[in-house]
């Protein structure tokens, strides 16, 4: 039996402990171990993107990671984006421009598209598709996705011009 | 997959047709083979371990050789399998006296890969089939030489 | 799809590193960046006893200006570092347009420098780029360090002149030469998959805009990065004319490369687009050194 | 009543559990005690099984247990079939030769199952699977449809004299007659390939045996849970309502995951009554490419005849059908094709002869499409040669052919693959084409735009192609629809639901009868516990098929609501209407009761139901078409080629579909887009390369390569209506429309752009390394 690791990490800001086998992925371990299956998998390879996950804020393949190189980090997952009665914007302009189906790869694509609109708030359509280009979808053809996130984008630039009252 | 291809050995035909016969200097040829155990007339088996960079596989091998017509021409199959999968590889081998100590070999064949390692790395089948057999075919060159050499 | 067991070391100092690949030997893999890595031990392709993960040691992922005008990066420097640094596109434009080619936005996150320069696949776009700029690799050992120049570092299909326990550390960028043109261009499946065929060009003109030096490095062309030795001989010398140009694209899809067939394409629509890409690239490279004059 | 929710584009109502990562998906159930399955899998595509050594495997620590078909012993045998040949059909050959669960004796095709590891974990599962010792006889592999039906080829089932499946034989007309009238006769090869459906989500299931209560839970990512409950029951040797089948949130479907009864499927609920503890089987990718099944390999070998006007005087067709390994799901395919082969085209004499042949591939079952693309390919790829043939300008020979408005329903005197009469029941084809083309600019493109770019060396193509698509086949669907004592409506379906918004989509047909919010109507769909009539999300049907068993319930609910609101506020139906919730008299709006008083008054607790009654507001109902509604479309793109690399730009995409009423007009754009992708990942990206051995060489989405946002088009979609008389609500399925039309679309615009090479597109897939081979095979004009 190989040894076990003890990992300490913060996920969605909860700070957990525990001892996990080193060959453990960090996919498997956010769903299984912590019961955080909004994170999907899709492929464990690498190109499907449906298991993205921010790690210290920057989107990352959660299948191609071991859990033990979460230790010491920050991992936000879907969960931590917002709630069902509390949605975050990039979630809202997902629901109001129809930019979910089945639904498994949006997890992936939604804290991809986070960290893609916190480094370009503006993008271009041509921009939008480079951004997602590390995301199957097999649903939607990915045209509502699109336009979700350029509704994010504005949205967002809305709230951010006009803070709340 | 077809493989086909040339390659000139600087010896004479019958030296390189002796080798061929030793099954030490087929281990040798063979990537990662350490010894062959002869279970036949012409046949014989062993571990046959195949790396390509990060990527290693065991293979528990045969190899035989058929329609041998001295000096000229012989079939090799190898075959191998292993936890990523399978191999087989039959290759017809003509040697043709090239004049002045060289012998021209001109091979053709049929290697089938089966299982995970087909499923995945497609992309790396040709480059690691020619390498291979450019590896096999230089070592026994090398051989070769060695033979002449020592004489 | 899960990997096999091994055991993991977290290293926090490149001195730790080299102990621990000491220690076990061939049994030990260094994981970087882990894209190509964690895909294949995944499928269970690969299955190292030991990973020397090389991730929590802080100061390997750097990119510094080098006083010669070159650059030093990190070998832990990620692709996304490289990609947004000024610095890089100021003095590496060639590296500066390659780097967006490589895998998706997540894979660039993530991978590193160093993982994909040692990781040595013909398709990579650093391998090639590497080369195109003449990059020195600072290789480690417990025995001390040594440079290799890209060029003497790839001897085969995943395959380095990296020794068992040894590691990279640092590669350094020279400066290009006064007006030098680069350029990068590729053909792919879709826009992010492993290229076709891809080459990477410097061309360097003298004060009368006759092509001092032109280099051409392809990549998916061959078992490494192909370097086209025979096209910068027929360059060399000419006046960038179309023609000289086609010659030369010339040359390299017929004598330079060894491409394979696969899937997606046969060596000879290989050859075909490395003469199309090469003028491309050559034409190009060419007339963003006359504009340096 | 007006309508005011169907036709709106509605927001969905699962969007935020989805969105929050809070829906539920096979893989997302957990249970205490939960072991996990690996399989092991032949990397033989054909082989005769010698020996199989488990020791090592059941040894090792964390394993529970190992199975192999022996093991099974007399529980193992073949899977059901699971559409059977059509019964009325007097030229059919059939031989059914159904899929086991674990490989006994011989392999059929490579990644076929061959034992399976039950372990604590899946890691520990794929580690044992590594354990075990296989020992085969590797035999020469079926892979070529056509060499597969020669004499002395290897058999893939023994027992067989050939590897033919099965023979069927159509026709309509007189085709030889017609043809010695014809001015041009044509003669094509056409060569289709396989692709994968590749669902985001992977297949899996979940069972769980409780001994005390001697139930048995099955969560499974299928597209028809009732079948599978069904068939479970009896396999088990229990009661059907001792099985309770789940399928949750399913993350795309796409048509495989209806073939019923997968090995797993068979083998995870009898491991789990076996061992009684909770068993997870989640496939991975890799298994994916290998035991999910494929699609679309065929080739034709067909014949037009025309008229030197265009007219299409017949057509015949001889083509083989690649069915994989084994056979369940009958002739679903290839009668679709032979249904789709004539288009949307009024084509009095056909003839058309399929032979299915077994291969060491993996199984063919329907994947979205299921037929249609490759029937459509083969008809559009004739008219245009036959309008270059004969100097007609592609639109106008389509529009000479199509069938005319008037000739509705139009009977083609065939069966399709409900093996009811093909008969198109309705449509308007021209104008649908006409808005087409004026959506994409035809002339303009044509007259103007095409030849100013070649001028300017630029290669760039058009292509416009119309289609049909059968949809909204039966037998039948149903559906329970409550007002409950809360005043919200609660649904329970059938049928499946893998990402087309039926959640929305049904509570709009719900909210509109019963007059409250589509918010506060509650589908549960795809729980047997829930519903358990019914057969699944397939052919683009549940919209249509379920859609009106819903719309019927909830006409008898909303009868039931007025009759009592009527009797409580005194005052006749007809002055009622609901709203809001509420039910009010028309003109006096405080005179009113709500949907939550009513359905109490309905269900006393005490008094007495008046007897002949029945308590509640509640009704089931069910629909079943006479048979299915044919909807109609029309694509058109432009693209650019690069002709030195073959890299292609779609520049625009257009759509205009008539698929009847619309239920909402923003899930129909999504499922068009969809379809489109996958369409375009068929015609030019996506392509099952297996090597002459069986092997398959691209089981990854490394190598197998779907379209990315990079790589799509905008599409512009309109819509035209033409209401289907086979249901109340008028709709037609559009499940599949998106992809039917796009490889005949593609390379119809390829050979336009590459036109100064006069190249003829006679396959698909197609890929940069093939035009490039095709190309370089013409020399220039």
């Amino acid at each position: 039996m190989h040894k076990l690791f003890d990992l300490a990490l913060t996920v969605n800001g909860a700070s957990y402990e525990q001892a996990v086998e080193t060959r453990m992925l960090l996919s498997d371990f956010l769903r299984h171990d912590l019961g955080l299956t909004g994170t999907h998998v899709g492929c464990e390879h690498g190109v499907c993107g449906a298991c993205t996950v921010l790690l210290d804020g920057e989107p990352v393949r959660s299948c191609l990671l071991f859990a033990v190189q979460a230790h010491g980090h920050s991992v936000t997952t879907v969960e931590g984006l917002g709630a069902i009665d509390q949605l975050h914007p990039v979630q809202e302009a997902f629901r109001q421009a129809h930019g979910v189906q089945c639904g498994f790869c949006t997890p992936g694509i939604l804290t991809t598209v986070v960290a893609f609109l916190a480094g370009n708030p503006d993008p271009s359509e041509e921009e939008i598709r480079e951004g997602l280009s590390g995301n199957l979808c097999r649903c939607t053809g990915y045209q509502h996705i699109v336009d979700a996130v350029r509704l994010a984008a504005q949205n967002m630039k809305t709230a951010h011009e006009q803070p709340a009252r | 997959m077809r493989i086909e291809g040339l390659y000139t050995f600087d010896g004479p035909r019958e030296d390189l047709w002796e080798l061929l016969r030793d099954p030490k200097v087929l281990a040798a040829c063979l990537p990662g083979t350490q010894s062959l155990r002869q279970v036949g007339e012409r046949e014989y088996e062993g571990e046959i371990g195949v790396r390509v960079g990060p990527i290693s596989g065991a293979f528990a091998g045969k190899l035989s050789v058929t329609n041998e017509v001295p000096p000229a021409s012989s079939t090799l199959t190898v075959e191998g399998k292993g936890k990523v999968g399978f191999l087989k590889g039959v290759g017809n081998i003509e040697l043709t006296d090239q004049g002045q100590g060289k012998t021209l070999m001109k091979y053709t064949g049929e290697v089938q890969i089966g299982g995970k390692v087909a499923s995945v790395g497609q992309r790396l089948f040709d480059s690691v089939s020619r390498g291979m057999i450019d590896q096999a075919l230089g070592k026994l060159n090398e051989m070769l030489q060695a033979r002449i050499a020592s004489r | 799809m899960k990997p096999a067991p091994f055991d993991y070391y977290a290293p926090t100092t490149v001195e730790q590193a080299l102990a621990h690949l000491a220690e076990h030997g061939d049994e030990a893999k260094v994981l970087a960046g882990g894209q190509s890595l964690v895909p294949m031990m995944n499928f269970r392709l690969v299955q190292p006893s030991v990973l020397v993960d090389l991730n929590p040691i802080p100061d390997l992922a750097y990119i510094k200006p080098d006083e010669d005008g070159g650059l030093r990066i990190g070998a832990l420097t990620r692709h996304f570092q490289v990609e947004m640094d000024p610095l890089v596109a100021a003095r590496m434009p060639l590296l500066h347009e390659a780097v967006p080619k490589i895998g998706y936005p997540q894979i660039r996150r993530r991978g590193t420098f160093g993982g994909s320069i040692c990781h040595a696949d013909p398709s990579a776009e650093l391998v090639a780029v590497s080369v195109a700029l003449n990059g020195r690799f600072r290789l480690r050992s417990p025995k001390g360090e040594r440079w290799i120049p890209a060029q003497d570092f790839f001897i085969g299909l995943f395959t380095t002149v990296l020794l068992p326990g040894e590691l990279l550390v640092e590669v350094a960028l020279p400066p290009l030469p006064a007006r030098t043109g680069t350029s990068m261009m590729e053909v792919a499946r879709r826009s992010h998959d492993f290229a076709l065929v891809g080459v990477a060009a410097v061309v360097s003109l003298d004060g009368k805009g006759i092509i001092r030096q032109a280099r051409m490095v392809f990549l998916s062309a061959g078992d490494r990065p192909m370097e086209a030795r025979r096209a910068a001989e027929v360059l060399a010398g000419q006046a960038p004319t179309p023609e000289a140009i086609e010659a030369a694209a010339e040359t390299a899809a017929s004598g330079d490369i060894d491409p394979s067939s696969d899937i997606h394409a046969t060596a000879e629509f290989r050859r075909h687009l490395a003469k199309v890409l090469a003028r491309r690239a050559l034409d190009q490279a060419c007339q963003r050194a006359a504009e340096k004059e | 009543m007006t309508k005011k929710l169907i036709g709106q584009r509605v927001l969905r109502n699962e969007d935020p559990r989805l969105l929050t990562g809070q829906a539920q998906f096979v893989d997302d159930v957990e249970i205490p005690g939960l072991l996990h399955a690996a399989f092991l899998r032949s990397d033989h595509a054909h082989a005769r099984l010698l020996s199989m050594d488990v020791t090592a495997a059941r040894q090792r620590p964390g394993v529970v247990a190992v199975f192999t078909a022996e093991d099974m012993g007399d529980d193992w045998e073949p899977g059901p079939p699971l559409v059977s040949p059509p019964p009325t059909a007097k030229d059919v050959l059939f031989y059914s030769r159904r899929q086991v669960p674990l490989v006994k004796g011989k392999v059929r095709h490579a990644g076929e199952a061959m034992a399976m590891v039950i372990a604590e974990s899946r890691y520990i599962a794929e580690d044992a699977v590594e354990d075990i010792v296989v020992d085969v006889e590797p035999l020469e592999a079926v892979v070529d449809l056509e060499k597969a039906l020669q004499p002395g080829s290897p058999l893939v089932h023994d027992d067989l004299e050939s590897n033919l499946a099965a023979h069927l034989f159509q026709k309509k007309g007189d085709y030889e007659a017609a043809r010695r009238q014809a001015d041009l006769v044509l003669q094509r090869r056409i060569v289709i390939d396989r692709g994968a459906a590749a669902a985001m989500e992977n297949r899996g299931i979940v069972a769980q045996w409780d001994e005390k209560s001697q139930h048995l839970t099955v969560w499974d990512t299928t597209q028809a849970p009732i079948p599978i409950r069904n068939g479970l029951a009896s396999r088990l040797g229990l009661s059907e309502n001792q099985v309770r089948v789940i399928a949750p949130f399913i993350g795309g479907g796409f048509g495989p995951k209806m073939m019923m009864f997968y090995a797993e499927e068979m083998v995870i609920p009898w491991a789990a009554m076996k061992l009684k503890r909770p068993i997870k089987w989640i496939e991975d990718r890799r298994e994916n490419f290998y035991a999910t099944t494929q699609e679309r390999g065929q080739i034709h070998d067909v014949e037009i005849a025309l008229s030197r006007d265009g007219h299409i005087l017949g057509l015949k067709d001889v083509f083989l059908h690649d069915t994989g390994a084994y056979d369940p799901y009958g002739l679903t395919i290839p009668l679709n094709t032979q249904c789709h082969a004539m288009g949307p085209y009024d084509i009095k004499n056909y003839s058309t002869e399929v032979s299915v042949v077994f291969t060491n591939k993996t199984l063919v079952t329907p994947v979205r499409g299921a037929g249609r693309p490759q029937g459509i390919f083969v008809i559009e790829r004739l008219l245009d040669a036959a309008a270059k043939e004969l100097g007609i300008d592609p639109v106008e020979i389509r529009r000479r052919n199509l069938i005319p408005a008037d000739a509705f329903p139009y009977e083609h005197g065939i069966i399709d693959q409900a093996f009811s009469p093909l008969i198109l029941d309705s449509g308007n084809y021209w104008p649908v084409m006409q808005k087409a083309l004026e959506m994409i600019g035809y002339e303009k493109f044509v007259r103007e735009e095409q030849p100013r770019l070649r001028k300017e060396g630029k290669h760039v193509g058009i292509g416009i192609t119309p289609f049909i698509e059968s949809t909204g086949v039966g037998p039948y669907e149903g559906a329970r629809v409550t007002v409950e004592a809360s005043g919200k409506i609660h649904v329970a379906t059938g049928v499946g639901t893998q990402g087309q918004g039926h959640f929305t989509t049904f509570a709009q047909v719900v909210a509109d009868q019963l007059g409250v919010a589509v918010s506060d109507v509650r589908i549960v769909s795809g729980d047997t516990a829930e519903f358990h009539w019914g057969t699944g999300t397939f052919a683009s049907r549940g919209a249509v098929v379920a859609g009106n068993a819903i719309h019927a319930a909830a006409s008898i609910v909303r009868r039931k609501v007025l009759e009592l609101a009527s009797k409580e506020l005194q005052t006749p139906q007809d002055e009622l209407e609901l709203e809001g919730g509420m039910v009010r008299v028309a003109d006096i709006p405080h005179k009113s009761i709500s949907l939550s008083e009513l359905a109490s008054l309905a269900n006393p607790l005490r008094g007495a139901v008046v007897p002949g009654t029945e308590p509640g507001l509640e009704a089931t109902s069910y629909f079943g078409p006479r048979y299915g509604a044919t909807a109609f479309g029309v694509h058109a793109m432009i693209l650019e080629i690069d002709p030195e690399t073959m890299m292609i730009e779609i520049k625009r995409y257009v759509t205009v579909e008539d698929c009847g009423t619309v239920l909402n007009p923003l899930i129909l754009e999504g499922q068009i887009h969809g379809g489109v992708s996958l369409g375009i990942g068929n015609a030019y990206y996506e392509k099952l390369h297996f090597d002459e051995n069986g092997q398959l060489l691209n089981a990854s989405f490394m190598d197998y390569l779907i379209p990315s946002a990079t790589e799509m088009p905008r599409i512009e979609v309109g819509h035209m209506e033409t209401r289907s008389p086979l249901n109340e609500l008028g709709t037609k399925g559009v499940g599949e429309a998106g992809t039917i039309p796009v490889p005949a679309l593609f390379s119809q615009a390829v050979e336009d752009a590459l036109a100064d090479r006069e190249l003829e597109i006679l396959e698909s897939p197609l890929s940069p390394n093939r035009l490039y081979e095709l190309w370089s095979r013409k020399e220039a004009r």
